[in-house]
């Protein structure tokens, strides 16, 4: 199958890239753009492990295929830290132990990510719905529930400037 | 693997819908293809030619109005309607199905349009919309026709829709007064699809009796079924814990599961019969109250 | 009749734990290898289905069963002996 | 996963089960049947097509009359591929002919099915429901025939 | 949200139980850490296995002449291309090793490898699959134990009659004379079901195999030593010539510390065409073909007083094996031993009987038997006091362990904290005051193991080492076999090294995961690491403050009765803390005094005389709330509360994760995680139909953390994290007995045998009634 030339924004930067149309953004990132933070764990849209940020909106990249992502902004979990200064929910999660083998890490960062930019004051039950989406099989999801309650609660303000 | 195919990008529905009467069979609509991604990935279905209509502007909106209801395009993402404030004035039951449907994520980039030509008797979407008398607006380059989504499921993932034709608009009459919707699905997890899934719309005259009644039945059967027996128990009765449950019975009755791992043919019946009592019951307490 | 010692395993010698015969049933299929099955078996009886006999169903046939054996087996040596 | 069922058809058991061995009418009352080619006394060549929406499976394998007890009592065994490697099953027919004396003919069957590979994914719900559907078409295409001889 | 107490904390250390971030948090924060799954190497071809349809059956031939026609196909290798060894972690004992990986002659299980291509491509790799034909002959088969175990039943490995594949025994104390005396004595028969360890990480490796005949593999897997010995042996290498690097591992559970397909195919392609080749399963792969925690049908026999003291016990279980033995024959013995546990007996007897069936191989998963042993123990006890009129917790508590109890030949116990355990389930308990009527409560106790002392691979190394190699700067390379999974042992280890060095974590530079440049350590399993690679790690961080501290000796000019120490990086007189030196100033005079010797001290660890099991033992208590639908049977885990006896924490955050993240894949296996085979196929091998707790459904996890101190951990520390994997299930049995009636005796308990149980419960009691 004839190759075509796809232009993708990844976390601010531009690439282009040489595709097969089947290919998964997902794979456009891991394999073409080599940022490799964004992980597959499943075949069913099921896992949140490839979890991205495209436009704002959280999407699990194994189930988009590239092209359909031209013309779109994305943010993977390499794009959150700038300068060495990490982002507010990276620096929850380190705080709260949010993470354990770090596989499942980067996706929940990204739905984390997303869903607080999108819910100002969120209950706990919103913070568990919104990361429904992904598997995490070594916290038992607390953790990452209480670093994305501290971050909406203001904990990391100072950063944020 | 998904196997090799070319991607076809049309600028509006017009060209997507003269690509699909090229193609036909061979040719196969993306939305947001959160189910179709899935199937093409364990080499199921293998479309020569994939039509994206994801960007397709044209399809995206969503309007309301008294006397015509609320009418979206078929490329409408789920969230999009989770999040709107009109639709959770007008249609609260459709805000409760979607914010239990799936994960953010795949509401976020999956479509209304999408889901429903999909064609899986599990959906959500289709239940609650064929419990509120909705239907959908088909068009291939021919022209458009709209087809109730009483009669739009013909078997497992199949729909009356020609090769040529795909979903362009999804239609929700407007809601009669003193009427209700309420959906439930059992699952095991939050995020899943349901095990079973019942949705049903009362709607009482001004006596309190019951003047209409629409149970539908989600994953009970081959396609998403109505409970016919069921609402033929409602109709005209003067509804009660007794009356409820023996609509439940009957829907239990007429419905047609299938065993799988998660549930035996006789469980599903059972929980048929426990959620189409519960729905009816919950639709009935709103109706009462709405205007 | 009555024997002058504990019952020994009648295949690898060790004392039974109370020196009664059903503890040495008890033992054989405890220990569960070759040779202690080849023994069960050259009685006429099957080991394995002593076996799930004595975990699928309440009691303690399967013991009791075997301990019969084992004693009178014992009985017959230590009357050989004398 | 073993697929059970029974239904009636109105025809005398004679010509009912003469029917039934006839390649080319089984072959036309049989929904999907592509091919159904005798190979010798007890061994066919099938191939089946079956959609379900946009999956397309097309079986093709043998089957091999293992019992047949005229004209009450049939077995058969089979294998079959699927064209585009999406997997491959095995089956183990059973069919009994009972006559009810009102001049019908009670047939009940239990299919054994062993399937492997991606088909399986979809498993239980596929076949069972694709198996109602296709009973019922034969069914009443049998019916159809049988009145028409 | 979650309420965390500590009871009876001791006094505060420097840096162990402080809030210490995670060593390797930024780089997984970043989405920096690169795991095997992320590995590319220049010109490395991607590998995929053809895998049996068939549960049993003998391969006759294998054609792969298309597939290497294929353009982009650089190898196919099959059983013929292997020297045929049969492998298995039980070096000490030839007969369990059973299994080749691909295997020459026969396949046992549906998924079990059969060939292996590499290509330049993943995608032509797999359309290679397609072309190659194999001729099988297909055998008979059998997927139950109790079927396997009958006479006449397909035959699995030759030689194993009626497929027993080990038997296990275990007795202590007067078990005839506590039947006896038991005034009442209950039988039970349970089915516990499998579980998948269900990694993030799928099974993956990569392996380059040079021409100077050196092979280095990138594995995610538990063991780097175990898999370098595993490897070596089925390749006939020296264990030195081959290096295996665990770089960042996407969770373990017990899952990869075994060879799998993975590292054995990529070896031998890579072998055969000597370039970097690299193999990621599916996850269905990963469900079908890596192992799963054991199924077991288990009979239990309980004799105890009517006032509620405990007599004796006897279990008798059967395992549902699979084809190979894999870990699985010590679940089989450990599952036994923690069936007694935590409780004092006056005999116990058990005996086991692991069955080859042709199913997935069973094998250790996070618990290592010990769920299994609990779900039967728990809740059988738990039916006991109902049946007597007792109370279950004061019951329990009257039964346990406590410190000093020994168990005869096997273990005795040096710290117990479980009688704390019991107060602060019961204060929760009735903190709750009336529940609703929907909602019960359950508990369950367990007991759980600190390390296994099983030699099993027969190494002459130490179980673990540690090397502490101070800078001239004062940074301080820790260099350890112990495996990072997730779990948090490199943190733990920085932890204990820089408190008994007396510097900071953000010194220590731990090297782990890397035969090249690390000790020999057995590796992450059976809770050992923080145990024994903590006792190493703190032995050769003491030996290296020593060789520093003989230095400040010398130099200060001390009365020989001062006693020195070094805190926060400044080394004085214990008596006088004001009087010393800065740690790097005195690191570069010891350097120079040394002759330009780097300070190195090394550290080692094997527990001796601590019985057979384990060196310690860990308690702990779990309550779970849990509501149930009584219409539909659904069962939703409304809260929970773990009491925790772990000695003495070290890694705080590590702690908490430990235990909420055992909980959640207990509570899973409790009443989610199910695996139904049909005709030896797994029928739900992917993550749509395989359920397991998200965020929405774990309840709040209320922690009680109880410090004891161990004397035979480093600095007090015992387990936490795998232990809680164990009452879980039976905690949420013992909910639905409170509130039915009803007695669950499979688990995990679905929806659907709720309704069942409630519906037979009213049908017998209608019964009764007439």
């Amino acid at each position: 199958m004839e190759k075509q030339l796809l232009r993708l924004n990844v976390n601010d930067q531009n690439y282009e890239i040489y595709i097969n149309p089947k290919t998964l953004l997902v794979e456009a990132i891991r394999d073409h753009i080599e940022l490799t933070g964004t992980k597959r764990g499943c075949d069913t849209v099921s896992c949140g492990a490839c979890t991205v940020v495209v436009d704002d909106m959280a999407v699990k990249a194994c189930s988009v295929l590239a092209v359909q992502a031209e013309g779109t902004k994305i943010l993977t979990s390499e794009g959150l830290e700038v300068n060495g200064k990490l982002a507010p929910i990276q620096k929850a999660f380190l705080d709260e132990g949010a993470f354990q083998c770090g596989f499942c890490t980067s996706g929940m960062l990204m739905s984390s990510v997303a869903f607080l930019n999108e819910t100002k004051k969120p209950t706990e039950k919103e913070i568990r719905d919104g990361i429904e989406g992904n598997i995490c099989r070594c916290t038992g999801y607390n953790s990452i529930v209480r670093a994305i309650d501290s971050v909406a609660k203001g904990k990391y303000t100072e950063d944020k400037v | 693997m998904i196997s090799d195919f070319t991607y076809l990008k049309p600028g509006s529905a017009k060209e997507a819908l003269k690509m699909l009467a090229e193609h036909q069979d061979d040719g196969k609509i993306i939305c947001g293809g959160q189910s179709l991604l899935i199937i093409m990935r364990q080499g199921l279905v293998t479309p020569e030619y994939v039509i994206d209509i994801k960007k397709l502007k044209d399809l995206n909106y969503m309007t309301f109005d008294p006397k015509d209801g609320l009418k979206m395009g078929a490329t409408t993402t789920h969230r999009t309607i989770e999040k709107s404030a009109m639709v959770k004035e007008k249609y609260p039951v459709l805000v409760e199905m979607e914010e239990k449907l799936a994960s953010i994520q795949v509401r976020n980039w999956g479509t209304i349009g999408g889901n429903l030509a999909h064609a899986d008797a599990a959906g959500d979407p289709a239940p609650v919309l064929m419990s509120m008398g909705g239907s959908v607006k088909v068009a291939s380059a021919s022209g458009e026709r709209v087809i109730s989504l009483d009669d739009f499921y013909t078997d497992l993932f199949e729909t009356a829709m020609n090769h040529d034709e795909m979903i362009v608009e999804v239609i929700v009459p407007p809601r009669p007064a003193k009427s209700a919707t309420k959906y439930q699905k059992f699952n095991l997890l939050d995020s899943d699809q349901g095990i079973v899934a019942v949705a049903a719309t009362i709607t009482l005259n001004g006596g309190g009796v019951c003047k209409d009644a629409r149970i539908v039945l989600g994953n009970a059967a081959s396609t998403t079924i109505r409970a016919k027996e069921a609402e033929k128990v409602l109709i005209g009765a003067k509804l009660d814990d007794a009356v409820f449950q023996k609509a439940g019975e009957a829907a239990a009755a007429e419905c047609q599961p299938v065993a799988d791992i998660h549930a035996s043919e006789e469980y599903r019946r059972h929980l048929i019969s426990i959620l189409t009592k519960r729905m009816a019951k919950a639709a009935w307490e709103q109706a009462k109250i709405s205007g | 009749m009555s024997l002058s010692g504990p019952i020994i395993c009648p295949v690898c010698g060790k004392k039974a734990k109370t020196g009664s015969a059903i503890d040495c049933a008890r033992h054989m299929f405890g220990t569960g290898d070759q040779p202690h099955r080849k023994w069960v078996e050259a009685q006429g009886l099957s080991f394995i289905d002593l076996l799930i006999e004595q975990a699928t169903t309440p009691g303690n046939r399967s013991y009791v069963l075997l301990g019969e054996i084992i004693q009178k087996d014992a009985e017959k040596r230590e009357a050989e002996k004398k | 996963m073993i697929i059970e069922g029974k239904f009636n058809i109105n025809a005398p058991i004679k010509k009912l089960w003469d029917t039934l061995f006839d390649v080319e009418a089984l072959a036309a009352c049989l929904p999907g049947a592509e091919k159904i080619e005798k190979l010798d006394d007890t061994t066919y060549d099938v191939t089946m097509k079956q959609r379900v929406g946009i999956i397309k499976v097309t079986m093709s394998g043998k089957q091999v009359l293992t019992k047949v007890e005229a004209p009450t009592h049939l077995e058969m065994e089979g294998e079959a591929v699927d064209k585009t490697k999406l997997g491959h099953m095995k089956d183990k027919i059973t069919m009994d002919l009972k006559e009810l004396g009102n001049g019908e003919v009670e047939i009940s069957y239990k299919m054994d099915v062993n399937m492997v590979g991606k088909l399986a994914m979809f498993g239980d719900r596929v076949m069972r429901s694709k198996a109602n559907e296709v009973e019922k078409e034969f069914v009443k295409n049998l019916s159809a025939k049988l009145k028409a001889l | 949200m979650n309420k965390y107490t500590v009871i009876n904390p001791h006094e505060p250390f420097k840096v162990i139980n402080t809030h210490i971030h995670n060593v390797d948090g930024w780089a997984k924060v970043t989405g920096r850490a690169a795991y095997t799954f992320d590995i590319k190497l220049p010109g490395m071809l991607y590998g995929k296995i053809l895998r049996s349809p068939h549960p049993h059956a003998n391969i006759r031939g294998i054609d792969a002449s298309k597939a290497l026609a294929l353009d982009g196909v650089k190898a196919v290798v099959t059983g013929k291309d292997t020297l045929g060894i049969k492998q298995g972690i039980w070096r000490r004992y030839k007969d369990l090793c059973d299994e080749q990986i691909l295997p020459v002659d026969k396949v046992r299980y549906i998924g079990e490898p059969v060939a292996a291509v590499a290509a330049t491509t993943e995608e032509i790799a797999e359309k290679a699959l397609d072309l190659i034909e194999v001729d099988y002959e297909v055998l008979p088969a059998v997927f139950e134990p109790l079927d396997a175990i009958k006479k006449g039943a397909p035959e699995i490995h030759e030689g194993f009659e009626r497929n027993i594949n080990v038997t296990r025994h275990i007795e202590w104390g007067e078990v005839e004379e506590g039947f006896e005396e038991a005034e009442y004595i209950r039988e039970d028969w349970f089915r516990c079901g499998g579980q998948a360890h269900m990694c993030m990480e799928t099974r993956c490796a990569v392996s380059s195999y040079t021409p100077d005949k050196k092979l280095t593999i990138y594995h995610s897997n538990q063991s780097p030593y175990y898999m370098q010995g595993l490897m070596a042996g089925v390749l006939d290498m020296r264990e030195g010539d081959i290096r295996v690097v665990a770089p960042y591992v996407g969770g373990g559970f017990g899952g990869k510390f075994e060879l799998d397909g993975a590292i054995f195919c990529t070896a031998i392609l890579s072998m055969k065409c000597y370039k970097p080749v690299k193999i990621v399963y599916t996850r269905e792969e990963d469900f079908i073909a890596s192992k799963r925690r054991t199924p077991m049908f288990y009979y239990t026999r309980t004799g105890v007083k009517k006032d509620g003291t405990f007599c004796a016990r006897e279990a008798k279980v059967f395992t549902n094996g699979g084809a190979y033995t894999g870990m699985g024959a010590t679940a089989l013995y450990l599952t036994g031993f923690f069936h007694s546990f935590p409780y004092r007996w006056k005999g116990y007897r058990y005996d086991g009987y692991r069955v080859y069936t042709n199913t997935l191989p069973s094998t250790s998963m996070r618990g290592f038997g010990a769920p299994q042993a609990m779900w039967c123990s728990e809740q059988q006890i738990e039916w006991i006091a109902a049946d007597l009129g007792l109370d279950p917790i004061e019951m329990r508590r009257k039964n346990s362990h406590q410190e000093g109890t020994i168990l005869p030949g096997q273990a005795t116990i040096a710290s117990c904290g479980i009688d704390q355990c019991y107060d602060e389930i019961t204060k929760w308990i009735k903190g709750k005051g009336k529940l609703p009527a929907n909602r019960s409560i359950g508990i369950s106790a367990c007991g759980f193991m600190s390390g296994g002392i099983f030699n099993w691979f027969d190494s002459p190394y130490s179980f673990s080492s540690a090397v502490v190699t101070i800078n001239q700067d004062g940074t301080v390379e820790l260099h350890i076999g112990a495996q990072e999974i997730g779990q948090g042992s490199n943190t733990t280890m920085a932890i204990i090294c820089a408190e008994t060095l007396g510097v900071k974590v953000e010194d220590i530079k731990v090297h782990s995961g890397d035969t090249d440049h690390c000790p020999p350590d057995l590796g992450a399993w059976g809770s050992r690491q923080t145990l024994m690679t903590g006792n190493a790690t703190k032995m050769a961080s003491e030996n290296a403050k020593k060789q520093l501290l003989e230095f400040a000796y010398a130099q200060s000019g001390l009365n020989i009765v001062y006693d020195l120490d070094i805190k926060d990086r400044w080394v004085h007189a214990i008596a006088r803390p004001e009087r010393g030196e800065d740690f790097v100033k005195l690191v570069r005079k010891a350097l120079r005094g040394k002759d330009g010797q780097k300070i190195v001290g090394r550290g080692y660890y094997t527990p001796h005389r601590k019985g057979m099991i384990s060196p310690a033992y860990s308690y702990m208590l779990q309550g779970v709330e849990v509501e149930v639908d009584e219409e539909t049977g659904k069962i939703t885990l409304m809260d929970s509360m773990t009491a925790h006896d772990c000695g003495q924490p070290i890694n705080h955050l590590g702690l908490i994760g430990q235990l909420e993240g055992a909980f959640s894949m207990a509570a899973g296996y409790g009443y989610l995680e199910y695996m139904p085979y049909e005709d030896g196929k797994l029928m739900n091998p992917n993550l749509v139909d395989y359920k397991m707790i998200r965020a929405p459904e774990m309840p709040p996890a209320n922690i009680a953390e109880i410090d004891t101190y161990e004397p035979e951990g480093p600095y007090g520390a015992k387990e936490a994290g795998e232990g809680l994997t164990n009452p879980t299930a039976a905690a949420i049995g013992n909910a639905l007995f409170h509130r039915f009636g009803v007695q669950m005796k499979e688990c995990p308990v679905r929806p659907e045998m709720v309704v069942n149980a409630l519906k037979e419960k009213k049908e017998k009691e209608a019964a009764e009634k007439k």
